[in-house]
């Protein structure tokens, strides 16, 4: 699959199609998979494929509009669906970038392999993908565990945009199924019975840990707005101290920008530093767009967002 | 500066005069009475101005050192801060913390002639030198005053400027980018009317404060006219919060601004990369 | 003396508020605001010594805000505005503040929190006002001249209601002739009276009036602007002419279902519906011995809801001509129910029993079947009375059918941006207060293009579109509030939310200076603000009501309540 | 009927319930409570917007943040808004709203969405009547400052 | 002082024991994160962990700390300064890298005008430092930066783990202090245990640095910032979880009637760090903010202060950067580049 990766960045970067490709490379070792901009033929070996290419690399197709001319970016299912966001919000025209979906059959968590190996990731030299298991090296051996056990929470459930066409595929486009044992939404379900005053508590104390470094916000794909709200003097909405009202007010109205947006990337709860659990916000939120009004975002490319859109007949407890 | 330096003194506001629609002057007096003898300052330094609850901003002291009890500051209103400053009346109180960074060198121009050149909000930090040079009038050689601003309306320190026109040692050249109906003056902006004025360089020290474009253009006129870059002197604006030299906001290279500045010879910002950018 | 000085003016209003509400201490409250310059307590604010009270201390305080504690802005408001205008202060720089209805008049038996609350709402009051700025009302002027949508009754009648103003109409008729639907008539209800006699005089006032131009054989292929200043381009065989109007008046009717598949129609040739026996029957054809009609075909389904009104009175008045023409033939209606609603339908009603029409009522669950392989000779329906099936022979079936939208209303509406119902018919602004015009300024419906309309319905419909769409031009200007919204085009990302939920259609994409950025059209905007919420860079605000001035106040409330309290 | 007066029963706690009510609708009908001198608890501020779709989530946030006790948005019913569609888009941003808000650990009474015409001031009373006795019984939404 | 000995199994029962003195602060974990923070007691404390992840500068620097209070009674405003500390403390647990991180700062807060804040807490804290272990984590190049991760200077006692025992060399009278209150656990040392128990040497990839300044230098205008920068998101983990990264932000909290001046952690990455109320932004672009960062350790820092470079080489950055910026590639790319003009 890398091989034929290089073959069509090369290709593309000879041809002059795109200036850029936006890839996966290898970092200084090798558990360490880094966004990877090749713009050079030379560069084109950095490009890496596997298991361990966890970010999503939609968000850098916003930069290709102040570098000039075309950027090619390699896109799992999962990824894709910013892609088409991207497109509903007219943040970027479909001609404006080459897209190379990966015929991705899920992504290892370094956490969970971590825990379930029992060895730090800087031993691991690398990961490969055997059908339902991935194979370790660690070191001189080779040690193979259960996809299911590792697998990046987003992938027991992943879903692609129905109908997207790529430019190019590497490998057949297919939802990777697995049986995950239990509802998408169980981590949200599980919070969502406990009392008012349990889940207060329970987020109180995730907000008060968070130190406000907007690496949630500025890796995540929908926040694109020149000048954030929360950067704004006047009116001022947010002030800079990580206190607790201030964090609270920031995760909640993000949360709330992020209704009929989010596509379940998981990225903001994996880069962040404080182990905040935000999956387990951003997966209420979709659950109660799909809920209320049957709505998945990043899916199809023609529909209105719920919350720009109504129907006569929506459901009205409000009366 | 009181010890702990972020803590800053209380002071009312005394006189609001008005200098142009954005730009009004604040003359503030220390409720500490004690403090009101003992703070001193030099020309050219700044004071960080809170008007709490919204805010701190570094403002020039355009007062100068030989005047005692009172601080005047030139505020323009551009920020949350300043806006807020400018809904301030007379009675009421702001926080002073200062005197903060460096000064005009005002021991290196002793007996020099001295060319002073503003635009605009620029001319606040020459003021004080120029009062205070005015002051000690006998250690210092000619004074030359080259000033302009957009229009009539935006000249401060309008009643100064007429004094120091009728003062015999003082050459003073005021110039406007648009006149209208009540300019009789010269019309253009400040680099070119420097370049007609062509003050000579021999034993000049010049100052110069402005928008930057002004400043770029005004100090290749001065380098035209043979003045060498360390008798040109500016102090620069960089956003600036804490002031004294801890927040790494206002760095130019390894100096900052708010500490090793605001004032700088041109020599010295030659030196350092990217000071020029800014 | 400081940029921003409000000005608050507390009102006693006799004892209304001053009775519960401990005035002065609001006044005492509201002097250590911020900003705030002069406070005054007066007995009535809006009485004549009250509003001049205001208008000294504008000019002697200098005054740039005004905030006024006293009753509902929805009574004074205009009163306080044109006082603070009359001082120089520019209108929108005034707060209303209510401490009456929604204070001292609710809170009698608590002055004490009565007071504290009156206090918080002045808070509340100069919090926003620190913020108002200052806005000029957007005028634009009106093109004296208007068009009419649909040559049928309606637009005929709208047309020459507005031309005999003075006003300069464009009709546009798809049709090659005017006349509409009413046209395939032969008789009307109930005079008999023959279709021509009424048509004929309008189509002749329509053609000769000087200031009415038809477009005959002729669509409208696309509306751009607003209220005053609508260009319309009108297609007509291959080439197109552009026409400026001020208003517009969608008159484009209704058509008639034919329906395909219910009762044998479209299989068995003699199955007609209303229309296809009122052409073919009445032009002498020879008429049949045993007739039978059957109502509500199509209507009052779960598909389509609504009953078409008049379609009985249709069905009663060509069973009369039958038996008039045939006292023998056997004429008999099967219906659900007659609607023969008003003096005349249910007089003719009467006089078709008097005739012999005899009238079977049948349960929509067992519906009549019409029996014959190639061409329908009886109908079998269960008598609901008798409780027993019967079999009517019959020669002929008439279909009674509603009338349905047009299928290219869907097109039209999306050029003027109006809505339609859940029905497909063009929804009004408001059932009741305004029946005749949409929601979007300028643009006005009438006739059966919003429900099914009677001739005697769509003639007055029309006169009163026709007089709603003469204001605007006779104005000869649009005044709109200065509560439109504006896109800061520094900030505005384009994501698009703005241009999906305004219900006007006030806003679009367009490149900017920064780039691609939402822009407003003022006269379009009604200023609901519905965008400023849907717009998460808060780059859409809206005057008057824009985020710092509501988030003020609500820091204004919260102030103290937290550490870290309102702003 | 609204309750008479308001009682300060119980621990004295008396909750700052902040309401928005839309110009066309809810405002009147609160005027129209005044008029018919409706006596309601005095624990209700009213902000005037042109519709209750101008209310941005991000207000009910704050205000439940900076530690008011109780939010309510006001508007017309559905189908009566002077703008047609505007209390559409309230409701679904209601919707919404209540769910994320209740997950996040904040009462679902104290968040509110109601539909009041202008017609309906007995309705206006009752709303604010009911809405102080359950954010009363809910108590503080942030620990108040002694200051306070 | 001699190099003394402490069982690891008493190693609580001393903290303990200092815990009733002093506020104990030491690296324990919550939700996965470790951080330094009071404990109540030792049982607290992590004992397997490489490093925290936010550095120990949070104790001195704190991520948000109220400077004073005001309020406005009628017209006149009182100020009331805020005490940084009511006890005195011990911070067990230090790794060398972040002690050597706290004297970079010194430079900063401690020199010219001294930050009364930062003072007062340096001064009454005490560090336990604990060596770190071998072999460390592979990130981890703070010899590269001349650090010794089994050095004692700077703190005020050194554990060095050998095994079941540990080797405890006490640097300052504070030191002195701590150890005397739990004296009897302090036994000396044998000849032959001084001699066989010696702590393990660490190794680690190092890479010559001496040439770094001047050839950072030398890319001031160099197209490497511009390509290097695109994957950066702009976000603050690198500096927030950076020991040596020293900006902050003064903002006020509360309203014109009374309210808080708080500093605050702040980032130059984040894009309005330099923006000026004009509209004007010395560093608009990631290209000049990032080059401005690692200028600010590899240059300005020593030619300002006169140190070593601001960077204590703790790998906090490379591990939690979105991006996969890697501080060690960046020194390597700027070693690698031949210097171009002066």
């Amino acid at each position: 699959m890398q091989d034929r990766l290089h073959d069509i960045v090369r290709k593309l970067l000879g041809e002059g199609t795109i200036e850029y490709f936006i890839g996966y490379g290898a970092g200084s070792e090798p558990h360490r998979v880094v966004p990877c901009f090749v713009t050079s033929d030379h560069e084109v070996e950095r490009l890496v494929w596997g298991p361990l290419c966890l970010q999503n690399l939609s968000k850098y197709v916003l930069q290709a509009k102040d570098l000039e001319g075309k950027a090619g970016v390699l896109v799992k299912g999962c990824d894709t669906r910013a892609i088409v966001e991207l497109l509903k919000q007219h943040q970027i025209e479909r001609e404006e970038v080459v897209v190379i979906g990966v015929a991705c059959q899920g992504q290892v968590d370094p956490r969970t392999l971590e825990e379930v190996l029992g060895v730090p990731m800087e031993q691991v030299q690398g990961v490969e993908d055997a059908g339902d298991q991935f194979v370790v090296t660690i070191g001189e051996d080779e040690r193979t565990v259960a996809k299911e056990q590792v697998l990046l929470g987003k992938c027991l459930y992943c879903r692609h945009p129905s109908a997207f066409e790529y430019d190019f595929t590497l490998g057949e486009i297919v939802p990777f199924s697995i049986d995950a044992g239990e509802s998408e939404f169980a981590m949200v379900e599980e919070l969502e019975r406990l009392s008012v005053e349990e889940r207060r508590a329970f987020w109180q104390k995730q907000f008060a840990r968070c130190i406000r470094c907007n690496a949630c916000r500025e890796v995540c794909y929908a926040c694109y707005c020149k000048e954030c709200i929360f950067d704004r003097k006047m009116p001022r909405w947010l002030d800079k101290p990580p206190l607790l009202s201030e964090n609270e007010i920031y995760h909640l109205i993000r949360a709330v920008h992020l209704a009929g947006r989010c596509i379940d990337c998981r990225e903001c709860e994996r880069v962040c530093p404080m182990n905040l659990p935000l999956s387990r916000l951003y997966k209420k939120v979709q659950k109660d767009i799909a809920e209320l009004f049957d709505y998945e975002a990043g899916i199809e490319l023609d529909e209105v967002p719920p919350l720009v859109s109504f129907e006569l007949d929506d459901q009205d407890p409000f009366m | 500066m009181s010890d702990n330096i972020y803590l800053p003194w209380i002071a009312t506001i005394t006189e609001v005069r008005p200098e142009t629609a954005d730009t009004s002057t604040f003359v503030v007096t220390f409720d500490d009475p004690q403090l009101r003898e003992s703070f001193t300052y030099l020309p050219g330094q700044f004071a960080e101005l809170s008007n709490f609850g919204v805010g701190e901003c570094p403002i020039g002291i355009a007062s100068s050192p030989t005047w005692a009890g009172s601080l005047e500051f030139c505020v323009r209103a551009v920020g949350t801060v300043t806006n807020a400053i400018h809904d301030l009346d007379v009675g009421d109180k702001l926080g002073v913390r200062g005197p903060l960074g460096n000064s005009w060198p005002i021991e290196e121009i002793e007996g020099k002639d001295l060319l002073f050149i503003g635009g605009g909000i620029g001319l606040p930090p020459l003021r004080s030198l120029i009062h205070y040079v005015l002051d000690n009038r006998e250690r210092y050689g000619a004074v030359e005053i080259i000033y302009g601003a957009r229009s009539p309306q935006d000249l401060v320190y309008k009643q100064e400027l007429k004094q120091w026109e009728e003062q015999p040692d003082v050459d003073l050249y005021v110039t406007v980018d648009a006149g209208d109906g009540t300019w009789d003056g010269p019309v253009g902006f400040v680099p070119p009317f420097l370049r007609e004025i062509n003050p000579t360089p021999e034993n000049k020290v010049a100052f110069t404060c402005g928008p930057p474009i002004m400043i770029k253009l005004v100090v290749e006129a001065l380098e035209e006219m043979g003045y060498a870059d360390a008798n040109i002197v500016t102090t620069l604006e960089m956003k600036m919060k804490c002031g004294v030299g801890k927040c790494g906001r206002c760095n130019i290279g390894d100096r900052y601004v708010c500490r090793d500045g605001p004032v700088f010879s041109f020599d010295q910002l030659r030196r350092i990369p990217g000071a020029l950018e800014a | 003396m400081p940029k921003t000085r409000v000005g608050v003016f507390v009102c006693h209003c006799g004892n209304n508020i001053g009775g519960v509400v401990r005035v002065p201490e609001v006044v005492e409250d509201a002097r250590h605001l911020p900003n705030v310059v002069c406070v005054e307590d007066n007995l009535y604010t809006c009485s004549e010594e009250g509003l001049s009270s205001i208008k000294e201390q504008i000019a002697e305080q200098n005054l740039s805000r005004v905030v006024v504690a006293s009753c509902t802005p929805r009574t004074h408001e205009p009163l306080f505005k044109e006082a603070c205008e009359e001082a120089g202060l520019n209108r929108y720089l005034f707060e209303f503040v209510n401490i009456r209805e929604h204070c001292s008049w609710v809170h009698r038996h608590d002055p004490a929190r009565a007071t504290e609350k009156a206090k918080e709402l002045v808070r509340m009051g100069v919090a926003k006002a620190r913020y108002l700025e200052p806005q000029e009302e957007f005028e634009s002027e009106v093109f004296p001249a208007a068009l009419v949508v649909g040559g049928g009754v309606a637009g005929m009648t709208a047309a020459l209601s507005l031309a005999n103003q003075g006003i300069q109409v464009y009709v546009v008729e798809r049709e090659e002739k005017l006349g509409g639907l009413v046209r395939e008539l032969r008789t009307l209800f109930p005079t008999e009276q023959d279709t021509g006699e009424l048509l004929s005089p309008l189509m002749e006032q329509v053609r000769g009036h000087p200031q009415i131009t038809v477009y005959l054989g002729s669509e409208v292929e696309n509306v751009e602007g607003f209220i005053g200043d609508f260009q319309v381009t009108v297609g007509s065989d291959g080439q197109n002419s552009e026409l400026q109007v001020g208003t517009v008046i969608v008159a484009t009717g209704a058509q008639e279902l034919r329906p395909s598949g219910m009762y044998g129609y479209s299989t068995l040739p003699n199955v007609v519906t209303q229309l296809e026996f009122e052409e073919s029957f009445k032009s002498g054809a020879d008429l049949p011995p045993n007739v039978v009609m059957i109502n509500c075909v199509g209507a009052r389904v779960p598909e389509r809801t609504y009953c078409g009104r008049f379609c009985c009175s249709t069905a009663i008045k060509n069973a009369i001509w039958l038996k008039e023409q045939d006292p023998d033939a056997k004429v008999s209606v099967l219906h659900r129910d007659v609607m023969a609603y008003g003096v005349d339908i249910e007089d003719s009603y009467r006089g078709a029993m008097e005739l012999g029409v005899r009238f079977l009522r049948y349960d929509i669950q067992n519906p009549p079947q019409v029996l014959g392989a190639k061409r329908a000779e009886a109908v079998k329906v269960q008598h609901q009375l008798m409780g027993k099936e019967v079999i009517l022979p019959a020669d002929l079936v008439v279909l009674t059918t509603p009338l349905v939208p047009r299928e290219d209303s869907e097109r039209l509406s999306k050029m003027l941006k109006v809505p339609l119902g859940t029905e497909g018919f063009f929804l009004e602004a408001h059932l009741k207060l305004r029946p005749i015009e949409f929601s979007t300024d300028g643009i006005y419906v009438c006739g059966s293009a919003r429900y099914p309309s009677s001739i005697p319905e769509s003639v007055s419909q029309a006169y009163a579109a026709a007089a709603k769409a003469g204001i605007p031009i006779r104005d000869g200007s649009v005044r709109v509030e200065a509560i439109t919204v504006f896109c800061d085009e520094r900030t505005c990302s384009a994501c698009g939310n703005c241009v999906e939920v305004c219900p006007f259609g006030a806003v679009e994409l367009e490149e900017g200076k920064f780039g691609r950025i939402a822009s407003v059209s003022v006269a379009q905007c009604k200023g609901c603000g519905c965008c400023v919420a849907a717009c998460p860079s808060g780059a859409m605000q809206q005057r008057g009501f824009d985020d710092r001035q509501l988030l003020s106040m609500i820091g204004a409330l919260a102030e103290g309540m937290v550490s870290g309290g309102g702003r | 009927m609204a309750v008479e007066g308001s009682e300060t029963g119980g621990n004295g706690f008396e909750p700052k319930i902040l309401m928005f009510a839309c110009n066309w609708c809810s405002y009147a009908g609160a005027d129209l409570a005044g008029v018919s001198r409706l006596q309601m608890p005095a624990n209700c501020r009213v902000i005037r917007v042109m519709c209750s779709a101008r209310v941005r989530p991000e207000f009910v946030i704050t205000a439940l943040s900076k530690g008011l006790d109780g939010v309510v948005v006001l508007g017309c019913h559905p189908g009566d808004c002077h703008y047609s569609e505007g209390n559409y888009f309230t409701r679904r941003r209601g919707l919404f709203l209540k769910k994320l808000l209740e997950y996040v650990g904040i009462e679902p009474e104290r968040f509110q969405v109601r539909w009041v015409s202008a017609s309906e001031g007995a309705k206006f009373a009752d709303t604010v009547a009911e809405v102080t006795r359950q954010v009363k019984a809910l108590g503080p939404n942030r620990p108040r400052r002694n200051a306070q | 002082m001699e190099r003394k000995k402490l069982q690891k199994s008493d190693l609580s029962r001393w903290l303990d024991r200092i815990a009733q003195e002093h506020e104990l602060i030491g690296p324990s974990e919550d939700d996965g994160v470790i951080r330094f923070q009071p404990v109540e007691s030792s049982a607290e404390i992590a004992v397997e962990f490489a490093n925290s992840l936010i550095p120990p500068k949070s104790l001195f620097f704190p991520a948000v700390e109220s400077l004073f209070s005001f309020h406005k009674r009628g017209k006149d405003i009182e100020l009331e300064a805020t005490e940084p500390l009511d006890r005195d403390r011990v911070v067990f647990g230090i790794r060398n890298c972040d002690v050597q991180s706290l004297s970079l700062l010194d430079y900063v807060f401690g020199q010219d005008l001294e930050d009364v804040y930062y003072q007062e807490r340096r001064a009454r804290t005490a560090l336990i430092a604990l060596a770190c272990p071998t072999p460390p984590r592979s990130s981890c190049f703070c010899t590269t930066f001349g650090i010794d991760p089994l050095s004692s200077d700077g703190s005020d006692v050194l554990l060095t783990d050998v095994g079941d025992v540990y080797l405890v060399d006490v640097v300052t009278e504070k030191g002195e202090g701590l150890v005397s209150l739990a004296e009897d656990l302090f036994p000396g040392l044998t000849d032959d245990e001084a001699r066989q128990l010696q702590p393990r040497p660490v190794e680690m990839k190092k890479v010559d640095i001496s040439q770094l300044r001047e050839k950072v230098e030398a890319l001031w205008e160099d197209e490497y910032w511009h390509k290097m920068s695109l994957p950066c998101l702009g976000c603050g983990i690198c500096t927030y979880v950076c020991p040596t990264c020293h900006c902050f932000d003064i903002v006020d909290v509360g309203s014109t009637l009374e309210g808080e001046r708080y500093r605050c952690w702040d980032s130059c990455m984040y894009s309005d760090f330099a923006l000026m109320a004009s509209g004007e932004n010395p560093r608009p672009t990631k290209r000049e903010r990032i080059r401005n960062r690692y200028f600010h350790k590899f240059s300005t820092f020593p030619s300002r202060y006169g140190s070593g470079y601001a960077c204590v080489g703790c790998a906090r950055c490379l591990i939690h950067c979105p991006g996969g910026m890697e501080i060690t590639e960046v020194i390597k790319d700027i070693l690698a580049k031949e210097s171009i003009s002066e």
